[in-house]
């Protein structure tokens, strides 16, 4: 019996999880170097000893730290606070419950990422 | 070898909260497990209540925690467990009856809310015979035929202990029964249903239902082709 | 039976094999990072928002109990990331890998790999907190 | 107060049969399913080899071999009218489940596969035929998932685990089932117009069996408490090939796919009593030959075991010896992959019960109790007839394992259980389905459960100085050793007496548990009474039938008898005592002739 097998298309409405399970993968690829990158560089190569306000000042400046540091905020944060919200999501049951920790989460990530993004962009670098 | 046997025991009509009762016993090492709890009914206490029937691990009744792990008991020798002291508890995450019985019917609800049955309208082959399937075709979906809905891979599922709502690993395997059998049409239907809110986007890979299956089905693969179907809308 | 309790007990009772424990794993270090990056965001914006409070901040990160959060927090973020790598890459590309054999082994070399990363990263922050908060090596 | 419900049609059990009559009942009639198992568990899901219809997907095959392939194989017991009527029917029955979405095994051509299985052979060179339809080792599997997920797309109402103890008949017909719910232990009355029995066999009454837990003949019990008779119980099948101590099933396709026995010596024995198709013989033949050999010094380890070898080596080297070729006339010759593809199951309780992996190593195996070819008689609409002129009772149904209609005569051939399930299970059920649109609802008697009461009130009453368990054991021994593969007119003698004591000391019987909830013990004590009634009602036909046939061999009537036996045996329970009457077979084509292999 010969078989092509074609494969067979189907319509698969849209689902929020759905959505929420590709962003966590993509974002995923795109933390190793984003994440890694920062935590070893701050953490492990300069070490908090060696970090002073101005050298965080003026890192944080530049416009190619810059624009990795939002990268950072906009995709760890974004993934974390999802993570959180799949976490809850397991343990609380009750839909209302859960949609107001949901509505707690995404303002609890508003602001939390408005405050890192201000600072981000509004720094300017310390003259001396 | 002698043996020292512990039994969760919980009797809904006496007790309050549920305990361990233990039994001290000669065995064979190659005694199923199934077969210790039958001599615990014979000779040492005869309230005691289990699921179970055909007793080699085809019919699903009797998938309990053994040492902290699903098994069917009648599908693990004593000499597989390696160790004298065993303890045999419910499976987790259903609600216990008695004893070693829980309650099923969420599972089973479960079961029939991925359409788990052949859809296919279209007209039968007109010499009445059947419809024409190639071995491969057939082999597509051969792994997920084989489940016995004995619930040893949904109750192990960490994401079934918490929200009993999930779907679990048993509906999503048999509803890839269907959704890649050649002969069936409603795949669609099926994916639109696991990508609901307790579909397939609950699973976190866990694993502990792949290594629970006492029909070695691969699960967690499975699970994994589902979510690739939904996502791409293709069955291939 | 109360669903926190039924949880907890197959968290911890159940005696799943590598991916259960992967799994755990990469749910508390998934939690643990996130609760850092929250403050964090926020501390450091005060470098922006409150320069001289900043410098106060900056020596609760060298205080040595914080020292050892961090290289805590370094081991989360690598298990996290080496894990997420793995089933990320497994359920969308390769699912014909979620066999038992090749999962308990790649589960296996996540933690290793982990390891292999933080190890020495963890080695030299110890170094770090040692030569300058107990001016050891001499610091 | 119990509950009661009512409907056109009930079915008893959740089997193969069951569903298969619920499926078609449901078509026209208000029905509900009431099994004491979860339906998936049932038995009929561990059928193994396959199921027989002569589709000539193939080679060449046609239905009348298939009939005449079962009228030899029950030894000229079967009602040929009957057998003719199922093997027809057979074709179609396998195309349905295919189009229900059963996933067979297929050919490269797309079409259903097909294998040799014991006792199946083409009628002009008698050699063996590929009739045997499968999903690997998993075919009874397929046919329980397949028919429940159809009851499920349909509809159909389930009364899961709730155990049935009794059948009501007033005034002559049928009206009902009386059972208890097991997570309550409350009492449901279903009142009906008909009632189909489906409930299985009673294997365990036998010491190694490859029968579940739940084979303890319910149904047969049940309706014998009620004045109906069972037919031809003295016959009952030893499947030649259990997995040695353990009793579970090693499937005849495991021959059919090349294995041999061997005995202690490492002779192949069937050569001597099957020359022509060796270990392809029918059951009844090899379990005998097995013992004979065993009487003759020649099992293994004087252990009562015998091998039986699929290794590729031995396979081949007897593939070539016996001149077997593939469909396109090619050598047959495997592999060990090809083997592991055919049996994984097998393999898997070989690996996991034994330690042997059967591509390597041999399988010890011995007769095993499998398969009661008696039971509630029926003629072929499954309706149950009760006497010797088969006047039917009217709404009362029988299909399955439980009924004898009887198309497996003496001896049933692997493959035609399903076959049975299938065919029989759908047609009472629509023959019940019709019966219940003209009929009106039968009144119910005016104390329902009352008989079921006074079952379960008399074991709690019981003095508890005897064990279900240990009577059950001595009872298995008993039956294995005297009312097993062969039989003696003293060994008979002492098992009715056995028998009767133990129903004697069966009144005695402890019920601890006082509970509602999962009473399991006292199910399993009643279900304990049940055994002892089915195994007295068997030895005592059997000690009557002097003469050997199929299953039932007699060491001192070794042959068959036509001129006094050709006739089925019916035994009435009247409390203690049994007694027994005969009705004609019914032989259409197939005139009684010597049966060899
Ligand atoms: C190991 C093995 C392998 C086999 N292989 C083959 C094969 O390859 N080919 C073949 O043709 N045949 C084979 N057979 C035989 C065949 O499988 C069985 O005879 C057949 O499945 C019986 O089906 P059934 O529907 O009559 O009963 P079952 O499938 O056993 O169903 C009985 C039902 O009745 C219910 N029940 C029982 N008592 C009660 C009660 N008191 N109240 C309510 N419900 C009750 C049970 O819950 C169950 O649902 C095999 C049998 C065995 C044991
Ligand atoms: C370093 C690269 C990272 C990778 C490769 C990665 C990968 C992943 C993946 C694939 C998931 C989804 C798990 C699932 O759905 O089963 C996930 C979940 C999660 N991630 Fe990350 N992640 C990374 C970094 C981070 C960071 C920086 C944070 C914190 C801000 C974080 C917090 C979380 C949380 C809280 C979850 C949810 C855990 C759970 O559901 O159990 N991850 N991660
Ligand atoms: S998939 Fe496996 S573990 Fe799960 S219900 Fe089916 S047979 Fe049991
Ligand atoms: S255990 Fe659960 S999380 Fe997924 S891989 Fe299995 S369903
Ligand atoms: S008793 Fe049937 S699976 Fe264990």
């Amino acid at each position: 019996m010969t078989t092509t097998t074609q494969p067979e298309k189907v319509v698969v409405k849209k689902n929020f999880d759905q959505v929420a399970w590709t962003w966590m993968r993509y974002s995923a690829f795109l933390l190793i170097p984003l994440a890694w990158g920062h935590i070893i560089l701050q953490d492990v190569v300069v070490g908090v000893h060696n970090i002073t306000t101005d050298y965080a000042i003026n890192r944080m400046a530049n416009m190619g730290w810059k624009i990795y540091d939002i990268a950072l905020l906009g995709f760890a944060f974004a993934h974390g606070m999802n993570g959180v919200r799949q976490v809850f999501r397991d343990y609380i049951h009750k839909p209302e419950t859960f949609r107001l920790v949901s509505i707690i989460l995404l303002v609890v990530w508003f602001l939390i990422t408005l405050v890192g993004a201000i600072a981000l962009l509004a720094i300017q670098p310390v003259v001396s | 070898m002698q043996i020292k046997l512990r039994v969760f025991r919980f009797d809904p009509e006496r007790d309050q909260k549920p305990r361990f009762d233990t039994f001290m016993m000669d065995v064979d090492p190659n005694d199923r497990v199934l077969d210790l709890l039958e001599y615990v009914k014979a000779d040492f206490d005869s309230t005691l209540a289990l699921r179970r029937s055909c007793a080699h691990g085809v019919c699903g009744s009797d998938a309990m925690r053994v040492n902290g792990r699903n098994y069917l008991a009648c599908k693990v020798l004593v000499k597989n467990l390696g160790t004298d002291q065993i303890t045999v508890e419910p499976i987790l995450g259903l609600k216990v009856i008695k004893d070693l019985i829980v309650d099923m019917k969420p599972f089973f609800d479960h079961y029939r809310s991925v359409l788990p049955y052949l859809i296919n309208d279209d007209p039968l082959p007109a010499d009445g015979k059947e419809r024409l399937q190639s071995p491969e075709q057939q082999l597509r979906f051969e792994d997920t035929t084989k489940c016995i809905l004995c619930a040893a891979c949904t109750t192990s599922c960490p994401s079934f202990w918490s929200d009993a709502n999930y779907v679990g690993p048993a509906a999503i395997v048999n509803a890839h029964r269907f959704i890649f059998d050649s002969r069936d049409k409603a795949g669609g239907k099926r994916l639109n249903i696991l990508n609901e809110q307790f579909g397939v986007w609950r699973c976190r890979t866990a694993f502990n239902c792949t290594e629970a299956c006492p029909r070695d089905i691969h699960i967690t693969q499975a699970i994994a082709e589902v979510k690739r179907a939904v996502n791409t809308g293709r069955i291939e | 039976m109360s669903s926190i309790k039924t949880t907890l007990t197959g968290y911890v009772g159940y005696r799943g094999r590598e991916g259960h424990w992967a799994f755990l794993l990469h749910r508390i270090t998934g939690l643990g990072v996130v609760l850092f990056l929250a403050i964090h965001i926020v501390d450091t914006s005060f470098v922006y928002f409150a320069p001289h409070l900043y410098e106060e901040i900056l020596n609760v990160y060298r205080s040595t109990l914080f020292g050892l959060g961090e290289i805590a927090l370094v081991f989360c973020l690598f298990f996290h990331g080496v894990n997420g790598l793995r089933i990320a890459y497994l359920d969308m590309f390769a699912p014909k890998d979620w066999t038992i054999d090749k999962t308990r082994r790649s589960a296996m070399i996540a933690l290793i790999v982990a390891l292999v990363m933080w190890i020495p990263s963890a080695g030299y922050m110890a170094y770090n907190i040692l030569y300058h908060n107990f001016g050891l090596f001499g610091g | 107060m119990a509950n009661v419900h009512e409907f056109d049609v009930v079915v008893v059990g959740g089997g193969g049969a069951g569903l298969m009559a619920a499926m078609n009942a449901s078509k026209t009639a208000r029905t509900a399913v009431i099994s004491k198992l979860y339906p998936v568990r049932s038995h009929t899901g561990a059928a193994q080899g396959g199921i027989g219809a002569a589709l000539g997907n193939i080679e060449e095959d046609n239905p009348d071999w298939h009939t005449f392939d079962t009228v030899k194989g029950s030894d000229y017991l079967g009602d040929q009218d009957a057998i003719e009527f199922m093997c027809r029917e057979a074709v179609d029955a396998v195309y349905d489940l295919e189009h229900m979405g059963l996933p067979f095994t297929r050919n490269p051509d797309g079409r259903i596969a097909q294998r040799p299985f014991g006792g199946h052979t083409n009628n002009v060179t008698g050699k063996p035929v590929r009739r045997s339809c499968y999903a690997a080792d998993r075919t009874g599997h397929m046919i329980l998932q397949t028919l429940y997920q159809q009851c499920i797309k349909n509809n159909i109402l389930f009364y899961d685990e709730f155990q049935v103890m009794d059948v009501l008949i007033v005034d002559g017909k049928a009206a009902g089932v009386v059972a208890v719910e097991l997570a309550t232990g409350e009492l449901h009355v279903f009142h009906s117009k008909a009632v189909i029995i489906a409930t299985g066999g009673h294997g365990r009454i036998w010491e190694i069996t490859s029968n579940a837990y739940a084979y303890t003949g319910d149904g047969c019990a049940v309706v014998a408490r009620r004045g109906i008779p069972l037919e031809d119980m003295e016959f009952f099948q030893f499947h030649p090939t259990g997995i040695f101590k353990l009793g579970i099933l090693i499937t005849e396709a495991v021959r059919g796919e090349g294995g041999i026995l061997f005995n202690a010596k490492g002779e192949r024995f069937m050569e001597k009593y099957a020359p022509r198709i060796k270990d392809l013989a029918s059951r009844d033949v090899i379990s005998r030959s097995m013992y004979l050999e065993t009487r003759a010094g020649n099992d293994v380890n004087k252990q009562r075991f015998f091998y039986l070898d699929v290794t590729p080596e031995i396979v081949n080297k007897y593939a070539e010896i016996d001149g077997r070729t593939r469909p396109d006339g090619t050598p047959y010759r495997v592999t060990a992959e090809e083997i592991m593809s055919k049996i994984p199951d097998i393999a898997d309780f070989c690996l996991t019960y034994l330690g042997v992996d059967p591509t390597r190593q041999p399988i010890p195996v011995q007769p095993t109790a499998h398969y009661a070819m008696g039971g509630i008689p029926t003629n072929k609409f499954g309706q149950v007839v009760i006497d010797e002129q088969n006047t039917v009772l009217p709404g009362l149904y029988a299909a399955g394992e439980v009924a004898c209609v009887s198309v497996h005569g003496a001896n049933r051939l692997g493959t035609n259980s399903l076959v049975d399930l299938v065919v029989f299970g759908k047609h009472s059920g629509l023959h019940a389905a019709e019966y219940a649109l003209g009929a009106d609802m039968p009144s119910l008697p005016d104390d329902p459960t009352g008989f079921m009461r006074e079952q379960i009130d008399r074991l709690r009453a019981a003095s508890g100085s005897e064990n279900v368990a240990t009577l059950a054991r001595e009872l298995k021994v008993e039956m294995f050793d005297n009312v097993g593969v062969f039989r003696t007119q003293a060994g008979l003698e002492q098992a009715v007496v056995k028998v009767q004591e133990l129903r004697e000391r069966f009144k005695q019987v402890k019920v601890t548990d006082t509970g509602k909830v999962f009473n399991m013990e006292m199910m399993q004590a009643w279900e304990l009474g049940n055994m002892l009634d089915l195994a007295l009602i068997t030895a005592q036909s059997a000690l009557a039938r002097t003469e050997s046939r199929g299953a039932h061999a007699r060491d001192d009537y070794p042959a068959r008898d036509d001129a006094n036996w050709l006739k089925h045996t019916l035994a009435w329970m009247n409390g203690d005592e049994i007694s027994l009457g005969y009705k004609p077979v019914v032989i259409t084509q197939y005139a009684p002739k010597e049966r060899t292999y």
